[in-house]
């Protein structure tokens, strides 16, 4: 089972971990991104992120997908935030349920490292002195 | 033909825009595309790379644009 | 930081998570082991989970340190609790908070291996026709 | 001396108790502690595998023990 959810509405950890809990799984992964309060050395004020929606989507989905065929995992739960997000809180929450913990924990960090790789999705740095679209650069 | 571009994150910055229109020839390619627009907008040479997805998914260099293709630019993502 | 925790009574995940989120810490590793309904397909009634408590305890602390020395991670949660746990419940929480989030999967992972190795608990399945020890013989 | 040794989980189920009392010579290590235990108990043979934990930590098999010491039978863990 699959849940993808791209909203602008603050994430319900609470409801994430719930939704992957089932007597088939004893291993549970979890991982939750939070907005850091410094980049570099640099205070953060807040952060705004952009999504390419139905791509997004689209990719999102296919990430659940490929780690359901790479590994034995029963439920896979990716919601990611969009809009404006401060200090502290939580644009992406990655919950992955199997019956045994190595699957659990190797679906759940490939979905986070693809994730960063090929979801449209984009995050705005703002400082108190400018802001920046991160990974813009080289 | 005209395809409409849309642009996200620092590319909606680059054109100023969420979307522009961008004149091809017919059959005209993502090459095709990737050229016309640094001319246009140079800035473009200077991101870390981009790519173009075409009907929602990433598309490849050399695959063949038409008219009513969704086409987006895709600078570099930082989701997470 | 490291909050280490043996107990009898339900463990509260949210408030686990909520413990190890902070403004410095960008990646949120969080492992939850759950009473599986079946063991090689034998239906599982309930556990019995006991512990040598105050060497658990040691061991416990043991690990958080050892995975803070090992990688640059802030904090370091483990609960495991202790009596009677019905299928779907849950026995162990472990919660680890980095700036980045490779160090908090690395650190999650090596203290869920390592607690199973080294702490001083016994699990005891009940099925229809009988009880064992988990582990105990070969 | 008088050893007294904790036991837990399926040591407890050999010895029929939660704790025992094993006479030891002055300076008696781990492994002499074993020998006698498995002496009486020879259910612990067929275990996977035992520790003896001396003080709340994991002790080597060449190890003295001493009267006071907190002696307890590890068999093997299966937390989390």
């Amino acid at each position: 089972m699959v849940d993808i959810k791209l909203t602008e509405e603050p994430l319900d950890i609470p409801a994430c971990v719930a939704w992957v809990m089932s007597p088939e799984c004893g291993g549970i992964d979890v991982f939750i991104g939070t907005v850091r309060n410094a980049t570099k050395g640099r205070a953060v004020l807040r952060l705004e992120f952009e999504a390419y929606r139905q791509m997004a989507l689209k990719e999102m989905q296919k990430i659940a997908k490929q780690a359901m065929e790479k590994w034995p995992v029963q439920k896979v739960l990716l919601h990611h935030r969009t809009g404006t997000l401060q200090v502290g809180e939580v644009p992406v929450v990655i919950a992955v349920a199997a019956a045994h913990r190595a699957a659990a924990f190797d679906a759940c960090r490939y979905i986070i490292d693809t994730l960063k790789q090929t979801v449209p999705i984009w995050k705005k740095e703002f400082f108190e002195d400018g802001e920046v679209w991160v990974a813009a650069h080289p | 033909m005209n395809i409409n571009v849309l642009a996200f994150g620092i590319a909606k910055d680059i054109f100023g825009a969420s979307a522009i229109e961008v004149e091809l020839p017919e059959a005209g390619t993502v090459t095709d595309l990737r050229s016309k627009l640094e001319e246009k907008y140079p800035r473009l040479k200077q991101l870390a790379s981009y790519m173009i997805a075409v009907n929602d998914a990433y598309a490849a260099d050399g695959d063949a644009l038409q008219q009513q293709d969704e086409v987006a630019i895709i600078p570099p993502v930082s989701g997470g």
